[in-house]
């Protein structure tokens, strides 16, 4: 595989463990010893590590407000002026101003929840950095398994302790270690 | 270049102003020499083929229709805005005076059988787009009967004869003329002895001319007269009366009493419009006028008088003689008819002659067209007795030209026919062959006449079996004249240029008396030369505006009532179920079988369109089919309901050798073991809109009883059969207080709020209720226009609908659509049956969009395709509609019409010709509905607006009675007035303000701008408390 | 083993996804403007008649008035294409040879019309009145532009619903003098918005109305 | 590297975890069992799929032929008349997006009341859903009396100068629906994409890998990325729940907003709710149940799972029954003479034998349920779904149809009789669906592959978790 250039030679080390209770003390006593560059893969997605690997604030809520908010508004601000600015009609005799809102609260709704639900979808795809199609830990022996019945502890060469890593990794209980190249 | 060069434009506002006006115009030009040019007669010939009428496999409109809606779906679909390059033709030479796309008015005459009626025609462009009534004639006040409107299609209608025909291969007018003058020349030498003429009812001053001539020159030739509807039995009558020919002339201005026995006289026929009109304001009350006539109605078939009357008895045609003669021997006129009455009518007979007797002078008695002569003389001893004559009652010169019996007119050219004394045969106009009394034959004569010739506007039953067939004009397309029920003589103007080069009776006649050529104008205005002395120029000018010569109505002649009038009763003999014959309500005697309008037009009493039926009462029904009722004295509604399936179940009628296999239609108030059979329908050559419709009820029709006769032998066929009819529904379901009230005067008169106040009560418990809405009021600053109709003055004769239909373009969408519920009146009139079932009260109730203030179709349109404007109208904007039919839906008053599929003809180009341009032409998939003619609000108030900034006015101001919706301007009986609301002198703002004004279905705040004001009745006090 | 993609793919594949929105939005821009565009609109095409009138020279040079030859503008709903009798008033006499007037002597003579090609063709669902306009002060070079200097007439404006509104909710910007209606040289004046407010005063236009969709069509 | 695979199997126990798991389900079998039928080759695919494919391919041509009858003609093929206005068309779309329901529901309500049971039936139920409201999306468009303008609903800026309607429950529907429809595809989009990177790995021909590595945009199942994934999971869940019970409020604001007797009912939008989830439910197990059987799928949609279903089933037709009798309730406490006759027309008009098929379908069919061995039983479970769907299609009828065929005024009333083009256009919206959702069982994996392993390993750890107090409990004794 080609290496980049300007980066350490590896981009880390994995650990292949046999079970998800393996992983999860694995990522346990990582963190204990102080391994923060570090990331875990499996198959699905297991409460315990995604608490200790995963940021603290995914971002993602704070999006899916605020779009939100911003679409129901835009969407009720379309509807007044379309009824009540643009071409104002007399539409069965029905107010022209915001006396008349209640009728306008299913489109703001809508729109609040389309706009919101972008938001969650797009922003969590943008936030993890998705679409990556390439990826280092993808050059892992048996990393295919990650998506099936096997676990990773990866620890990225920019962590501060990942001399030890190798180390520590087997001591874990790791099946399998190998370095992450490029 | 045509020499018919006089012509006056008349301008509807300004009479004066049209004296002065205009002279010497072609107006019809552009159109005629459209016609005229090859290009335009081959596209005639190649879309309607010659003959199309007698293809096998005949291709119907409807079918029609069908397809083209598919080859338009897909232009539908590619074109939408970006548009084909278009040309514009200007005149060469344009008439002096013309402003383009401004409509002038024309006065004409509208004939029914012989009896004219003015008209007014709104022509654009030279096109005749839309007949209005003419305001001055004494038969039309305004306003016009069904045919009158509908007429104007008959004149497009592209299936009319285009060519001469002899024996059914094309031949041509000169052809004709040749051939026609041999046979002349022959008949010269017997002074006429082989030449027998056969026309309809003749009232035309200059036809009655030309046939003198022509009886002065060939002294043996005979002059018959036949027409299925005619006034037969009232010249007898007359006779039989008076010992001489008299016409009788009704007052209803100041009647207090009338009784009609079995007189339809609200509708169609001589006076309709003028009766119609007068009994109708003696029976409009209000606030101050608390008076009102009454109307005691005795027939065998539910009518629209009979649906007006405040009490009507259901009577076997035949047993309305001796009712009549018990009646007059109440009177003291002649002796008891020994007949036997039920326990009820009895009572009838003791109230009405009561009532007649404390109303003497002021009250009518009228018999119908149907009875015979004997009963006809028997009413005039009967108005003679009352002190009517000269007061309510006049009588008249005869308008015909010779008042003759039909019966024994056609029975006779038959009998010479068949004794071979007939070498040549004029038909002009009629279709004997369709419509001759059955028991004649005369299809069977007619084919063995050598040289017989028929004048008429399709190839028609007649035309078929003749040896040449002649178009005729269409009277848009004619000048003739005719004379009304007064005698008035009204002129009929054309209007354009025969569209198919059709002929008149006047140049026929012309051509049998060697004055070929003399133009169909010049005929009829030579004519009037000898018989106006005034200078002539200017009488001529002004028959020209008014559509009628002043001074020309019969004088009213004094009579003496003959012993013999009052004739001894004979027992008619009653076995088994009577049949009675009506001319149809929508297609009259089959001459209008295939005008599409008409043919879609519900009748009357029964919602039927597209066919005619055996109308029987409900007990007749379960008899007649043996039915399986519970307890068939005593029914049930349920029973009803169910009955009405039976609706379409077809029986065998044996009557009178003739055998007829009809479907029943269950008619509430059709006296017992009585069946109506409307006359007309059954054309084999009508045209593809009448062929094969409904059943030809002529095949029963016997010169001894034309109207009515006792004997049928009823089966069931055990067949059935699809009738369709727009209301299905009979009773109101206890919603009158929400959509038809009715009232009686006795209350109306002590407290004209009383309905109100016991409808409030009933629905709210207390007096006054106002309705509370949470929107706002809207303030409309301009005009606020509506609409009040009078339900004591409609009477459900159908005018308005047909009106409608013509001003606004309304497709014709053919049976098999109505079937399904997708009629397109804008305009319907709803039929309620309330009461007993064997004898019900009939309500009538115009019904079209209301423009509510707070329309709910409005609100739930996605894309605001119907909406409000700020003179009140509800706007239904058809470019903007993409159907999702929510409107509709949401419609309380289900009064929205939608496009299911290519309803309106855009193809035929004659049918193009006559469209409103003032009106969209709607295509497939959008809604459409009522818009209280905004065509003619439009055009009044950009007129208006003009003359006011013109005149340098700060405001505009329409005036009341300015604009005048379509249906406004044809009711005969004034029903229907519109206005402006905020104006408190309108007089739709009067009627609104009358204490028995309500709104449909209020409840629902949907505040509508139409409203009603409610049904008063006048029951006879003695008979009040059954 | 496992990896299928080179990392440039991570760069594609980001690149292809703004890639298809920056697409789908052109595609959305282009249809809005082609369906503005002069040439969707058909505008400002010069149409060729039969018979090579030049309105450049009969009201530009000549000083023909517009209602010389359509006489129907002030009293209709159409302004009327002249009949060849109102042409023959002045080419019976003037340019009797020019073979360009052929169909012209030719429709006076034999009373065939000409058919002249309809350069503003308004849907058939709209109700355009020309006297209503012309009484109340619109110009006639409002929506024909200045048709005294073409020599081949041509389409001016869309003529559609969105410009038709553009003055029916503010005629004050496009309303004139009622004596300068037919005035090809007519300019606004600066203070057009107030001299227009105080017009469609003095011509009692109800501007609320004009929106009413029953105004232009039914 | 293959030895690995083993590891994950702790001790064929083949103990019971759970009623909703089958006892032998392990991470590796789901991923070989679910991915396997997405993965096997063109050609072997089974002939059963073949044939049920093509049928419903069939239907789908019967579909595209009334659509193209209906643009030739216009709606007026259909029986629809004035004043029935709405027929086959709006009862259709109601009863499609009613179906769809069931979907949002499994996959966000359950979610988000943490129903692990749910995860068997997820994918299945979301592709429903969006297969549903595809259907139904169509009608609203098809009906319109000029359908290639339908366009006009949305907003945008034209030359026009015109908006849509805004006050309409029609321009609702037009955002409620594509909202849905839009929210439910990314719904099931992101549930795809681990599964996505599961196919792609567990796929043994490149090109497939490539097509799965790009839309699963490399996802490498990262512990960030899970916990941000999990987090939009639960958004979107919580986001689908509201707008699930707005979009059939909004469909049945349609009717209540107008004033037809027998539309303008107050109670209806958590009426057409518990209606659509029940409809849906129906049809959940319409499906579940014989493509359970096809694929041998037992261990993963369990007997426990059909039982819980029906158990939803019978207490949204609960609601929907006391719906009913609210109708009847206050048809007679209103006194408005308007809706005493809807009432007396529902029970003996011409129509009164769809309103007694609704009755028997939905409110007396379901209370079999009550009964834990009906419940477990797959033959009765099929057919009182069949009812349920019959009976939800009669309800909508019954509502559309009977009401506007007799309203306000007696002379209007008219009936309603469907055509052949009534009939063709609902058999082939069948046509739609199935070809969609044959399609998606073969070609994506219709359980959620990740979801299993979840819901395996949660079972196990709390397996674990009772394992070790009754460890300590014996410990303590």
């Amino acid at each position: 595989m080609a290496t980049m250039k300007a980066q350490p030679a590896v981009y880390g080390i994995m650990g292949e463990f046999d079970s998800p209770e393996a992983l999860t003390k694995a990522v346990h006593r990582a963190h204990k010893l102080g391994y923060r560059k570090m990331d875990a893969f499996s198959p699905f997605p297991i409460e315990e590590i995604n608490e200790t690997i995963g940021p603290h604030d995914t971002g993602v809520p704070r999006l899916v407000l605020i779009f939100g908010l911003l679409g129901a508004a835009g969407g009720f601000i379309l509807q007044s002026i379309a009824a009540w600015i643009d071409y104002p009609i007399n539409i069965g005799g029905r107010a022209l101003n915001i006396i008349a809102w209640p009728a306008f609260i299913p489109i703001t709704f809508e729109a609040g929840v389309l706009s919101a639900a972008f938001a969650a979808t797009f922003g969590m795809i943008g936030l993890n950095g998705l679409p990556s199609p390439y990826h280092p830990v993808f050059n892992v022996p048996g990393f295919d398994r990650a998506s099936q019945d096997a676990f990773f502890l990866c620890i990225e060469a920019t962590d501060p302790m990942f001399g030890g890593a190798s180390g520590f990794l087997r001591q874990a209980g790791a099946v399998r270690v190998s370095v992450v190249e490029h | 270049m045509t020499t018919n060069s006089n012509n006056t434009s008349l301008d509807l506002n300004a009479i004066r102003a049209r004296l002065s006006g205009s002279q010497g115009q072609q107006l019809w030009r552009s159109l005629d020499e459209l016609a005229d040019t090859d290009e335009f007669r081959e596209l005639v010939e190649r879309e309607f083929p010659q003959g199309a009428a007698e293809m096998t496999d005949p291709v119907s409109r409807r079918t029609f229709l069908k397809l083209m809606g598919a080859s338009l779906a897909l232009a539908g679909i590619s074109g939408c805005t970006y548009q084909p390059r278009q040309y514009i033709a200007p005149y060469a030479n344009a008439p002096a005076g013309w402003v383009p796309n401004v409509p002038v008015f024309y006065a004409s005459t509208f004939v029914l059988n012989g009896y004219g009626s003015g008209v007014l025609v709104k022509s654009l462009e030279s096109r005749p787009i839309k007949i209005e009534g003419n305001a001055a004639h004494p038969a039309s006040l305004g306003a016009t009967d069904v045919f009158a409107q509908a007429s104007l299609l008959t004149m497009y209608d592209p299936d009319r004869s285009q060519l001469v025909l002899k024996n059914g291969q094309a031949s041509t007018w000169e052809d004709f003329t040749a051939e026609l003058q041999n046979a002349l020349s022959v008949q010269e030498t017997s002074q006429g002895a082989g030449l027998r003429i056969l026309t309809e009812t003749v009232t035309s001053p200059t036809m009655a001319d030309q046939l003198n001539q022509l009886l002065t020159t060939y002294p043996r030739a005979k002059w018959y007269q036949y027409e299925p509807v005619n006034r037969t039995n009232s010249h007898k009558g007359a006779q039989l009366a008076f010992g001489e020919d008299v016409d009788t002339l009704y007052d209803f201005s100041q009647t207090k009493v009338v009784v009609s026995l079995d007189a339809d006289f609200m509708s169609p026929g001589p006076g309709y419009v003028p009766y119609s009109r007068a009994f109708t304001n003696g029976r409009k009350v209000s606030e101050e006028h608390r008076e009102m006539n009454r109307l005691y109605v005795v027939e065998s078939t539910p009518s629209t008088t009979g649906a007006t009357a405040d009490h009507r008895i259901p009577l076997q045609a035949h047993k309305i003689d001796s009712f009549a003669r018990t009646l007059a021997q109440r009177l003291g006129v002649g002796s008891a008819a020994g007949a036997e009455f039920t326990e009820h009518e009895e009572k009838m007979l003791d109230v009405i002659a009561r009532d007649l007797e404390e109303h003497r002078g002021a009250n009518v008695v009228l018999v119908g067209e149907h009875q015979p002569p004997e009963l006809h003389a028997l009413v005039h001893a009967i108005n003679d007795a009352l002190g009517n004559v000269g007061s309510t009652v006049n009588y008249i010169e005869p308008v015909e030209v010779r008042p003759a019996d039909h019966y024994v007119d056609i029975a006779d050219l038959t009998s010479e026919i068949n004794a071979g004394l007939v070498e040549m045969l004029v038909i002009i106009g009629g279709n004997p062959v369709f419509n001759a009394p059955a028991d004649l034959r005369f299809d069977e004569q007619l084919e063995s006449v050598n040289f017989s010739v028929h004048l008429s506007l399709y190839v028609d039953e007649t035309s078929s079996l003749a040896t040449w067939h002649i178009p005729a004009a269409h009277f848009l397309e004619s000048w003739s004249d005719a004379r009304a029920f007064d005698g008035t003589a009204s002129l009929v103007q054309p209007l354009i240029e025969p569209l198919y080069a059709g002929k008149t009776v006047h140049e026929i006649f012309a051509e049998m008396l060697g004055q070929s050529d003399q133009s169909n104008y010049e005929i009829v205005q030579t004519y009037w030369q000898s018989q106006l002395d005034a200078p002539f120029e200017e009488a001529w000018h002004n028959a020209l505006s008014l559509g009628l010569f002043d001074g020309t109505a019969s004088p009213v002649k004094t009579v003496t009532l003959q012993g013999s009038a009052v004739g001894e009763f004979v027992a008619s003999e009653s076995e088994g179920i009577e049949v009675v014959f009506r001319p149809d309500p929508s297609i009259w005697d089959g001459s209008f079988a295939n005008n599409g309008w008409l043919q879609e037009l519900p009748k009357p009493q029964t919602k039927l369109t597209w066919d005619n039926a055996a109308l029987m009462s409900p007990h007749t029904a379960i008899g007649v089919l043996g039915l399986n009722i519970a307890d068939p004295n005593n029914p049930t509604i349920n029973d009803y309901e169910g009955l009405a399936l039976s609706n379409g179940q077809m029986i065998d009628l044996d009557y009178r050798g003739g055998k007829l296999r009809i479907p029943v239609w269950i008619t509430p108030g059709m006296p017992e073991d009585s069946i109506t059979l409307y006359l007309g329908y059954g054309r084999s050559k009508a045209g593809r809109v009448g062929d094969g419709v409904g059943f030809n009820t002529y095949a029963l029709r016997t010169s001894d009883a034309p109207w009515f006769g006792s004997g049928a032998e009823v089966t069931n066929a055990g067949e059935r059969y699809s009738l369709v009819s727009t209301q299905d529904h009979w009773i109101l379901e206890d919603r009158d207080a929400s959509i038809y009230r009715v009232g009686n005067l006795k209350e109306f008169a002590h407290d004209p709020e009383y309905l109100k106040h016991e409808i409030h009560h009933e629905e709210f418990g207390d007096a006054e209720h106002e309705q509370f809405s949470l929107h706002p009021n809207a303030v409309y600053k301009y005009n606020a226009w509506g609409v009040v109709i009078n339900l004591n003055a409609c009477n459900g004769c159908n005018v308005c609908v047909i009106a409608c239909q013509a001003e606004n373009n309304i497709p014709v969408v053919g049976k098999a659509q109505v079937a399904v519920g997708r009629e397109m009146h804008w305009l319907r009139i709803d039929r309620y049956y309330s009461g007993d079932f064997d004898n019900p009260a009939t309500y009538l109730q115009p019904m079209a969009c209301y423009q509510c203030e707070q329309a709910p179709c409005e609100v739930v349109c996605p894309v605001a395709a119907t909406n409000h404007d700020r003179e009140g109208i509800n706007n239904m904007v058809y470019n903007r509609c993409v159907g999702t039919k929510y409107c509709s839906n949401n419609c309380p008053y289900k009064v929205r019409r939608f496009n299911f599929i290519q309803y309106t003809d855009i193809e035929s180009p004659s049918l193009k010709l006559m469209y409103n341009p003032d009106v969209t032409v709607r295509n497939r998939g959008v809604m459409e509905k009522c818009t209280y003619c905004v065509q003619r609000i439009s055009a009044a108030r950009i007129e208006a607006k003009e003359r006011a900034v013109q005149q340098g006015d700060p405001e505009y101001i329409i005036e009341d009675g300015a604009i005048v919706m379509a249906c406004e301007a044809a009711c005969p009986t004034e029903a229907i007035t519109f206005g402006d609301l905020n104006n408190p002198e309108s007089r739709v703002s009067k009627l609104r303000a009358e204490p028995i004004n309500y709104g449909v279905l209020t409840e629902l705040n949907t505040k509508p701008r139409t409203t009603y004001l409610a049904r008063i009745n006048n029951p006879n006090a003695e008979l009040e408390t059954e | 083993m496992v990896q299928i993609f080179r990392p440039s793919a991570n760069l594609l594949s980001r690149l292809s996804i703004f890639g298809t929105i920056l697409v789908l939005v052109e595609l959305i821009l282009i249809t809005g403007v082609f369906f503005r565009s002069d040439y969707w609109r058909q505008v400002n095409i010069a149409i060729e008649q039969p018979v090579p009138y030049s309105h450049a020279l009969h009201i530009g040079e000549l000083g023909l008035d517009c209602r010389y030859c359509h006489t129907g503008v002030a009293q209709s709903s159409y302004a009327n294409i002249p009949d060849a009798e109102t042409c023959m008033a002045c080419h019976s006499m003037i340019q009797v040879n020019n073979p360009d007037l052929a169909p012209i002597f030719d429709s006076y003579e034999t009373g065939a019309t000409i058919e002249w090609v309809k350069v503003h063709d308004l849907p058939d669902f709209v109700y355009f009145n020309h006297s209503i306009h012309v009484n109340k002060g619109i110009g006639c070079s409002e929506c024909h532009g200045q048709i005294d200097e073409m020599e081949v007439v041509w389409q001016e404006q869309a003529l559609y619903m969105g410009w038709c509104l553009d003055c029916h909710r503010a005629p004050e910007k496009y309303i004139r003098p009622r004596e300068d209606v037919y005035d090809m040289d007519y300019v606004h004046p600066a203070n057009q918005i107030t001299v227009g407010r105080s017009l469609v005063q003095e011509y009692n236009v109800n501007v609320d109305q004009l929106t009413d969709c029953f105004i232009c069509h039914r | 590297m293959q030895q690995s695979r083993g590891l994950q199997n702790t001790a064929g126990t083949e103990k019971e975890l759970s009623p909703f798991l089958g006892p032998e389900l392990n991470y590796t079998g789901i991923s070989e069992k679910l991915g396997g039928i997405p993965l096997t080759g063109l050609l072997k695919t089974p002939p059963g799929w073949i044939v049920a494919f093509i049928i419903a391919f069939t239907l789908f041509v019967v579909y595209l032929v009334s659509i193209y009858v209906l643009l030739l003609f216009g709606v007026g093929v259909w029986g629809i008349n004035i004043p029935v206005a709405w027929g086959f068309d709006i009862i259709n779309f109601v009863w499609w997006i009613g179906i769809g329901h069931a979907g949002t529901l499994i996959s966000a309500i359950l979610l988000l009341f943490r129903q692990n049971w749910r995860n068997s039936i997820n994918r299945f139920a979301e592709a429903m859903t969006i297969f549903a409201v595809a259907c139904a999306g169509m009608y609203p468009i098809l009906h319109l009396g000029r359908p290639w303008l339908f366009y006009w609903l949305i907003p945008y800026p034209n030359t026009h100068g015109l908006w849509p309607q805004f006050r309409s429950p029609l321009a609702w529907d037009v955002f409620a629906i594509s909202t849905y429809a839009i929210v439910s595809i990314l719904f099931w989009l992101v549930g795809l994409i681990p599964d996505f990177a599961t196919l792609r790995d567990q796929a043994k021909n490149r090109f497939v890998k490539t097509i799965f590595g790009i839309i699963s945009l490399g996802w490498r199942g990262s512990a960030t990325h899970w916990h941000r994934y999990e987090m939009a999971s639960l958004l979107l869940a919580g986001l689908s729940t509201p707008l699930v019970l707005s979009v059939h409020s909004i469909i049945s604001l349609d009717f209540a907003v107008s004033q037809v007797p027998g539309w303008q009912v107050t109670v209806f939008p958590p009426y057409f709710v518990a209606g659509a989830v029940f409809a849906g439910f129906a049809m959940v197990l319409l499906l579940a149940i014989p493509v359970r059987a096809f694929y041998g799928l037992k261990s993963y949609i369990t007997m426990e799972h059909i039982d819980v279903m029906s158990k939803v089933m019978l207490a949204t037709g609960l609601i929907v029954v006391y719906g009913y009798s609210l109708e009847i309730f206050f048809a007679w406490y209103s006194g408005n003479v308007f809706e005493e006759y809807l009432l007396t027309n529902r029970l003996t008009g011409p129509y009164a034998w769809i309103y007694f098929g609704l009755i028997f379908c939905n409110a007396i069919s379901i209370q079999l349920l009550w009964f834990r061995a009906v419940r477990r039983n797959l033959a009765l479970v099929f057919i009182i779904s069949i009812f349920v769907s019959i009976g939800m299609w009669f309800e909508r009828f019954v509502i559309i149809v009977m009401s506007l065929h007799r309203d306000f005024l007696p002379s209007s009333w008219d009936m309603f009789i469907p055509t052949v083009w009534d009939y063709s256009l609902y058999l082939g919206s069948f046509g739609l669906f199935f070809t969609l959702m044959f399609l998606f069982i073969r070609f994506l994996p219709m359980i959620n592959i990740f979801e299993m392993k979840m819901f395996l390993h949660q079972a196990r750890e709390k397996d674990h978790l009772r394992e070790e107090a009754a460890a300590s409990a014996q410990a303590g004794d």
